[in-house]
């Protein structure tokens, strides 16, 4: 089944799904996926029309994990947003925590200190890893494989979370960033023990695409599945590994410069087919790359403050003014949007999740193609539900 | 039913009672998968008679009455999956698989 | 005439009947299957191993299959809202009678004619597989042929339409 | 060669298989009721209530200032002021919760209450074995169920409990001082007050 | 059964022969008339109890081994060793709610597990499981087997269509399909063995493999035709079952449960019952084809009982199903397909081809060069073509700075 | 990049006639805006997506803002004459007598787009448009056709708080079910009453708390 | 099981109670889960089926996607009002005797996000729970405690008697009524039947 039987329709760029004649016989089969499928991440729903096993429409219905997280920050101080941000995307609650310190020091002017910035980098890069590698064991659990991926991925998950717990106390919600830097100092035990984790992480990756990447059912299934086209993925505003594995290069740690990113060498992965099978390659090759800038880091961690003596902890309010603030999650790119009115509480307070807006083009991907199919490109686009529905 | 001698009779019988079921099922469906079923349930008691002649044949051991029903039930196999093919067709074709409405339609 | 062969054609009728009478195609198919189920062991009585063995693989594990499939791909689950009978049916029936009582007078008439127990044939897989490859080897290869042609004009038949669709 | 990808795979899971038995590495459980990860010192699951000295009551450094209550993100605790006061560690009368609950249904372990508490009160807890049947009994805790001693806290953050002491003894020493000078200075101005005409002595400095 | 003609009573004799001794002793006590009727129900019985209980230890391994294989243990508290889980989960499934949909076809769905399961069981009647141990020994035993195996299918489209739910019979119809699919290249497979033992009796055909040369036995899976044979079966055969990678009709990710999703308590252990006997039935048959049945692997081990190697030989078939359960994902339905139709069907009737080579061949080393030549060289040819075809194969990736 | 100036200056070039007001933004981060009025807003994101040198390809972010009625009094001091008894006698007297003066600015319901350029690495242009009020005109264009990405961010700004994208192919409810009728991120959105049980109550969810059991107890 | 009922049920015969324990054993011993996440907590109830926690240990991996063979459903994570009927519905559709566990602090009363307007504030106000874990989230352990600790419930339920568990009652409630999404919130707000409010003295 190939999605070169579909029918384009390009209207004012690429708007609207390809609509797709059906085979003939008989009325679609319609089918509710969700909202407590086994294979939708949680709560998601996808209203399915099927002609026998082929999609002819899918439409994602959202909003089973809709927890008001904006409605709550902007009735709460600026700080106590923090730990709300760790649910959103609940497996990086760090590069949470990062987006939206990165947002409220644009918004007040607010300095890091350098030491501070290297931990960022060294969570972030951690919280990555262990995305992409659950990630990746979600997708072949969809697959079918009975959870061994996914046993391997959390192994060295609980490992990294260790790195976590010891240092902030939380193994998924860590509420650690700070504005103007972090809330505790890590120790020189903690980052050896954050070096030989780093060390063990190769091996891990290896073992993972041992198993995996040359799987010629892994690879039937996947190549040529879901295909984004780049020009489609940049016009509907994907971001992260989707949109690498589609060919585009842009990655906001290269782009935005923000942090101390220009710093590290490394590379950003690119696929050229932007099929299911660049997505699972894209996120192995970016663990590899997060794994030299977690060598260098941890190699040229200065010492210093963690916080900057000039932060307002108490009485924090913000000037009248907005700011926009982003960084690269590892599922693409998360931004925060404030307004302040000059008040303790933001007066706005947005979040822009990648795992919405990434799913825009679920439906694109996935006409023509195989119900299975839509389990597994649904699973490539790795969404956590507590970010598309905040 | 009178005392049979023979069991062989019995078998007959039941073949014809078979038949009979098939060939009313047959003639008294409207639905062409069920006409089907009924031809199956006929072919099926020819099958039973054959068998039936075999085994109480003077030589049983050449084996005549057997080949016919191996060959009776291989060809029914053939007819099954043709009439169901077709019967498939037509449905698309004509969206129903009652042979009255398939009459009404005339092609 | 053994207990057993009046249970098994008790069961076998049962069967035939419930096919033909049954208003859900889907039971009819089953109630097709149980008839075929009790001829098999119909056939086992007879001391026909083989024929027995092939009835189940063939009709239970094939055509039963083949005819769900057909039910099932022709949407015949529901039950049709004008009946389940044809119009004719009377006629249907009348002819079915007369075809039974022609058959039974027949062989009534002529039971006592009919041979009576004989020893049990011994034979065996190896027999028929020796006397299919040579007294009846033509037959079995024009019966390949013809499983064969039926194989592909099925296909054909059933592919055609999506062929002409497009 | 198709098939070898496969092979490659299985080859892994077999030695995963095969290293169970043998190494640590390949067999990561933790057998929970019976062994256990051991806790990270930074670990936080719930707050309680600090306490010095022997009696929960007399001894618990919050003085019902109830910035933890406004602060708390979500809202789990209340907090109701007491009409009298007692003395706190330092030997300043302060007023003492009369009612301090948490929900710990409620509370998402954010440690936001330990950061804006002025009086190294209130603290996070490592204990998580918390299930329970009971709804509105069992995860509705009050001052006394929240309440643990100093010893406890150091038993389990070590580090930071000896920093938080370090500290307190620290504002201690520095009251005990500002004490003492205040009374030397009471002193002289008693003497002075001896020499000159009577005057009223001012309190002395919360000392007792 | 076979009579026992225990010719030396030598104690490994014995040991081998301990069952059917047993079972002759018991039926002694009966009038002869009634003695082989009394022998087979011996024999029903043994298997009735024999399998299930192997059912059980196999669920509770399968859930250790699979443990194993992803760095865990795997049940190990109810009982010592976890051994006692099986019978908590028979307990708990017996006595949990029957539940039936509202509008489901309450009769078929009542009768289509247990005739799944009978089906299943009748199939262990022809298989010997040891020496002289078969329950009934039929002239045309692999075709019983068979047909057995093939009347199976109906009882899961029975309980996918009663469910009245679509993700039943969407399952329901995945398997059916399939399981017709893989039955071509399954029988077609056993017809090379047919064809060189020249039997379809099952113990004439493991008998036609009780030979050594040297202390190498002289089973079918050690000449090309009968490897090729065997891979071919082992692949049907996990799809008959529906095993990973081949288990699309129990797909959780996308059909729930398949045709058992309405089914709770006894009657879905039902299903997983059969899952499992259908499991050892086809291992076992395997076994037999391929693998010498119950006959030892090198010559010097015939002290042991042939029993034993059969059920060894068997659990090592299973071990080799979990261990792929725990390392593939599966395929799609119609990639299932076009590699029934397209791959396996094709290079089977080849391996028919060679396997009639080979019979014709006579003895010597050239028919086992020419037959490898040729099997190995269309594998991999096929391979060669499919990968390229499909478009899929391995990928290289750019970096950008 | 232009600075936000110049591609004010220019779309005015490219899309005769269009209304786009610079809106600066005092916060330090100096991410400046362009207000566009909703009559040719469509024209103008195509050329701002199209135009090669800005090629702001990538809409990241859209978001409504609610802004309520804003109430500023202002006192003023006028002068009138008051007529007064001074002395007993009544005369006008002229007196400076202090007012307050209420004026009441509409609120309006605002969509701020945050474009980005991944041809040309730029980035963000703030983009923002405002609904007559916040009742009856709310309708917004839709620059669905223009981004693929905003589709639902749009829909969620419309299920949130009320925005009608004219344009928008799909415009349903995203987050909250179809029946609802409120839109819940406005800032006059009241909460349903289901506090029946709140332990730790004070503040803001004390009074909820209180008026549920105010109710119950009716 | 306490000593005292022990004796008392000695007077019916030990055959009740060997009975009555093997009943227990086999219902705790085997607690199949529903495959079904919420939230946050989704991903601790997976990672204590991991390989480091491994609930496997007690019998419980065998995660059953269809509500129709699981014993136990853990409400893992937030449950909105626009996801509380389909809550209720799959409890309704699984089959007796049944459990639940509200995983983490949304499950149980809301939890951080209770002042949310979309944010059911416990889902015990629609279907009985059998234990509450409290954390946000929960860790893995906590989990496997909860899960004891259920054991330990199933272990002390009478077959026969005033206590006997809610599936032996006749009288009781099997379906559960389902809310429906009305124009401001749900209808019911909550489930008279199976929760009442405590008072609250404030």
């Amino acid at each position: 089944m190939s999605v070169a039987e579909t029918k384009t329709e390009k209207l004012d760029g690429w708007n609207r799904p390809p609509t797709i004649e059906p085979g003939g016989e008989g009325e679609l089969l319609e089918i509710a996926m969700g909202p407590h499928h086994p294979s939708t991440h949680g709560v998601f729903r996808m209203d399915v029309a099927l002609d026998g096993e082929r999609v002819m429409r899918l439409k994602p219905v959202f909003g089973y994990l809709h927890r008001n997280h904006e409605k709550i920050a902007e009735g709460a101080a600026y700080l106590a947003s923090m730990p709300y941000t760790d649910r959103l995307d609940y497996f990086c609650s760090l590069s949470n925590n990062w987006a939206y310190a990165l947002a409220v020091e644009k918004l007040v002017a607010q300095a890091v200190p350098e030491r501070a910035q290297y931990i960022r980098v060294i969570l972030a890069e951690l919280t990555r890893i262990q995305n992409h590698a659950s990630s990746i064991g979600f997708l072949i659990q969809e697959m079918g494989a009975s959870g061994t991926p996914l046993m391997y991925a959390f192994r060295e998950r609980e490992k990294i979370l260790d790195l976590f717990e010891s240092l902030t106390g939380s193994r998924m919600m860590c509420n650690y960033m700070r504005f103007g830097g972090c809330r505790v100092d890590v120790s020189a035990a903690w980052l050896d023990a954050a070096r030989k984790e780093v060390a063990g992480l190769p091996p891990f990756v290896d073992e993972f695409e041992a198993l995996l990447t040359s799987n010629e059912i892994l690879m039937a299934r996947c190549q040529g599945v879901g295909v984004l086209k780049p020009d489609l993925a940049v016009n509907a505003s994907v971001t992260g590994p989707l949109l690498r594995a589609s060919g585009v290069n842009y990655d906001i740690r290269k782009v935005d410069h923000y942090g101390i990113y220009d710093r590290f060498k490394f590379r950003v992965p690119l696929g050229d087919h932007g099929d299911v099978y660049d997505r699972y390659m894209v996120r192995v090759l970016e663990m590899r790359e997060s794994i030299r800038i977690l060598e260098q880091a941890l190699k040229d961690i200065p010492a210093g403050p963690i916080m900057d003596p000039k932060a307002k902890i108490r009485g924090f309010r913000p000037k009248p003014g907005e700011a926009y603030g982003r960084v690269e999650a590892p599922k693409g790119e998360l931004g925060f949007y404030l307004i302040s009115d000059g008040s303790p509480n933001p007066y706005r307070y947005r979040v822009r999740p990648p795992s919405l807006i990434n799913l825009t083009i679920l439906e694109d991907m996935c006409l023509g193609h195989n119900v299975a199919d839509v389990v597994l490109i649904f699973g490539s686009v790795d969404i956590v539900l507590g970010e598309v529905d905040r | 039913m009178t005392p049979v001698a023979s069991p062989l009779a019995g078998y007959l019988l039941l073949a014809a009672l078979l038949f009979a079921i098939g060939l009313a099922g047959a003639l008294t469906r409207r639905n062409a998968i069920l006409v089907l079923i009924g031809i199956e349930l006929m072919l099926n008691a020819a099958n039973l008679n054959l068998v039936a002649f075999w085994r109480f044949s003077p030589h049983p051991e050449a084996l005549t009455g057997m080949m016919f029903a191996i060959f009776s039930i291989a060809v029914a196999a053939a007819e099954a999956a043709v009439g169901l093919g077709l019967v498939i067709s037509i449905y698309r074709h004509a969206q129903t698989t009652d042979l009255d409405q398939m009459n009404r339609m005339k092609g | 005439m053994s207990p057993v062969f009046y249970i098994l054609a008790a069961f076998t009728v049962a069967g035939g009947l419930a096919a033909v009478l049954l208003k859900n195609t889907v039971h009819c198919a089953l109630a097709l299957t149980v008839a075929f189920a009790g001829l098999a062991l119909l056939f086992l009585n007879l001391d026909a191993q083989f024929v027995g063995f092939a009835q189940i693989l063939i009709y239970i594990g094939a055509v039963a299959i083949l005819v769900v499939f057909a039910i099932l791909l022709t949407r015949g689950t529901e039950t049709p809202r004008e009946g389940v009978f044809s119009r004719s049916w009377l006629a249907g029936l009348v002819i079915a009678a007369c075809v039974f009582s022609a058959l039974g007078w027949a062989v009534l008439e002529s039971a006592r004619a009919l041979p009576h127990e004989t020893a049990v044939p011994s034979v065996t897989v190896h027999d028929i597989g020796a006397a299919l490859l040579g007294r009846y080897v033509l037959p079995l290869e024009i019966v390949a042929l013809l499983l064969t042609s039926a194989t592909i004009g099925a296909v054909i038949v059933a592919m055609h339409e999506k062929g002409s669709a497009h | 060669m198709l098939g070898e990808g496969i092979l490659k795979g299985m080859a892994e899971t077999a030695k995963n298989f095969a290293g169970s038995f043998v190494s640590a590495d390949r067999l990561t459980t933790v057998q929970y009721p019976e062994q256990r990860i051991p806790t990270f010192e930074n670990a936080r699951v719930f707050p309680f209530l600090v306490y010095d000295g022997p009696d929960w009551a007399a001894g618990m450094r919050c003085v019902a200032c109830q910035i933890c209550e406004k602060e708390c993100p979500p809202k789990c605790i209340y907090i109701e002021k007491s009409r009298d006061k007692k003395p706190d560690f330092v030997g300043k009368p302060q007023f003492y919760p009369a009612r301090f609950d948490i929900d710990i249904s409620v509370c998402m372990s954010c440690q936001i209450c330990v950061e804006v508490c002025p009086f190294e009160a209130i603290k996070m807890d490592t204990e998580f074995e918390l299930a329970t049947d009971d709804r509105f009994r069992g995860l509705l805790l009050d001052r006394q169920q929240l309440a643990k001693s100093n010893e406890y806290y150091h038993q389990i953050h070590p580090t930071e409990a000896g920093e938080v002491d370090a500290r307190l003894d620290a504002e201690k020493a520095a009251a005990a001082a500002k004490a003492k000078v205040a009374a030397q200075a009471a002193a002289k101005a008693a003497e002075t007050a001896k020499t000159a005409p009577a005057k009223p002595a001012p309190p002395a400095g919360g000392e007792d | 059964m076979l009579a026992a003609p225990v010719s030396t009573h030598a104690l490994p004799a014995i040991v081998d022969q301990v069952f059917i001794l047993f079972k002759d002793w018991l039926v002694s006590f009966l009038p002869t008339s009634w003695r082989p009727a009394a022998g087979v129900v011996l024999g029903v019985i043994a298997i009735v109890c024999v399998f299930p209980a192997l059912f059980a230890l196999t669920t509770v391994f399968e859930r250790k081994g699979l443990g194993r294989m992803q760095n865990r243990y795997g049940p190990n508290r109810v009982g010592p060793y976890g051994l006692f889980q099986p019978i908590a989960d028979g307990v708990k499934s017996l006595t949990k709610e029957d539940v039936v949909p509202l509008n489901a076809d309450v009769m078929v769905h009542f009768l289509a597990p247990l005739t799944l399961v009978v089906t299943v069981f009748m199939g262990f009647a022809v298989l010997p499981m040891g020496r002289n141990m078969a329950l009934v020994s039929l002239d045309a035993g692999l075709l019983f087997f068979f047909s057995m195996s093939a009347a199976t299918e109906l009882s899961v489209f029975m309980a996918g269509w009663s469910s009245r739910n679509k993700y039943s019979l969407l399952g329901a119809m995945r398997a059916v399909a399939q399981m017709i699919s893989y039955e071509v290249p399954l029988l077609l497979s056993s017809v090379a063995v047919v064809m060189i033992s020249g039997s379809l009796s099952l113990p004439k055909i493991v008998e036609a493999q009780s030979g050594y040369t040297g202390v190498f036995p002289h089973w079918y899976i050690f000449t090309p035709w009968g490897l090729a044979s065997f891979l071919v079966f082992a692949i049907a055969a996990t799809a008959e079952t529906n095993r990973s990678p081949f288990d699309l009709p129990e797909g959780e990710s996308e059909i729930v449960a398949g045709y058992h999703t309405e089914y709770s308590g006894f009657k879905f252990a039902l299903f997983f019952l059969a899952e499992y006997l259908a499991m050892f039935s086809i291992s076992g048959i395997g076994v037999t084809l391929f693998l010498g049945g119950w006959s030892a692997p090198l010559s010097f081990l015939n002290v042991v009982p042939s029993w034993f190697w059969f059920f060894s030989k068997v659990m090592l078939s299973i071990f080799v199903f979990i261990w792929m359960r725990g390392t593939l994902p599966r395929l799609r339905q119609d990639q299932l397909m076009n590699f029934a139709w397209k791959f396996v069907l094709p290079f089977t009737l080849l391996n028919l081809g060679v396997t009639a080579l080979w019979r014709f061949m006579g003895e010597g080393w050239a028919r086992w060069v020419v037959c490898s030549v040729i099997l190995v060289g269309v594998y991999v040819l096929m391979g060669r073509v499919g990968m390229f075809k499909k478009h899929f194969g391995p990928r290289s990736y750019r970096y950008a700075e | 990049m232009k600075t936000v100036e110049e591609i004010k200056a220019a779309i005015q070039a490219a899309v005769p006639g269009a209304g786009v007001e610079f809106v600066p933004n005092p916060s330090p981060c100096a991410q400046h805006s362009l207000r566009l009025t909703p009559g040719r807003a469509v024209e103008i994101a195509r050329f701002l997506r199209d135009d090669p040198e800005l090629a702001f390809d990538f809409c990241s972010n859209v978001t409504g803002v609610d802004w309520l009625d804003k109430e500023t009094s202002e006192k003023v001091k006028v002068k009138r004459t008051v007529n007064k008894t001074v002395d007993g006698v009544e005369q006008a007297v002229e007196e400076t007598v202090e007012e307050t003066h209420k004026h009441v600015e509409p609120g309006y319901l605002e969509a701020v787009y945050h474009l980005y350029s991944m041809a040309k690495r730029h980035g963000p242009l703030v983009i923002r448009m405002r609904t007559v009020n916040r009742t009856d005109q709310v309708e917004l264009p839709s620059l669905t056709p223009i981004w693929r990405g905003a589709e639902f961010q749009e829909r969620e700004v419309f299920d949130l708080y009320g925005i009608v994208f004219k344009g928008h192919p799909d415009l349903r409810r995203i987050l909250m079910w179809d029946g609802f009728k409120d839109y819940p991120m406005r800032k006059d959105y009241v909460d349903p009453d289901d506090y029946e049980y709140e332990p730790t109550a004070h503040d803001a969810v004390l009074k909820r708390a209180q008026a549920h059991q105010a109710a119950a107890e009716k | 099981m306490d000593q005292d009922l022990k004796i008392e049920l000695g007077k019916q015969g030990v055959f009740v109670t060997t009975l009555e324990e093997l009943y227990n054993w086999g219902r705790r011993s085997s607690i199949w889960p529903m495959q079904f996440g919420l939230a946050c907590c989704a991903i601790e109830m997976i990672a204590t089926t991991m390989a480091r926690y491994d609930l496997a240990r007690f019998g419980a991996e065998v995660f059953r996607p269809s509500p129709r063979q699981a014993d136990l459903m853990i409400v893992s994570g937030t449950v909105t009002k626009k996801m509380a009927p389909q809550v209720v519905r799959l409890y309704n559709q699984m089959a007796e005797p049944r459990y639940v566990i509200a995983m983490g602090a949304c499950a149980i009363s809301g939890g951080p996000f209770k002042q949310g307007y979309n944010v059911l504030k416990g889902i015990d106000r629609y279907i009985p729970v059998d234990v509450h874990i409290p954390g946000c989230p929960p860790r893995p352990e906590a989990l496997m405690q909860a899960f004891i600790t259920l054991q330990k419930k199933i272990d002390e339920q009478h077959l026969t008697g005033e206590d006997r568990p809610r599936f032996l009652d006749e009288k009781a409630q099997g379906e559960f009524p389902v809310p429906e999404p009305a124009e401001h919130d749900l209808e019911p707000p909550s489930n008279p039947g199976v929760w009442s409010a405590p008072v609250v003295i404030r």
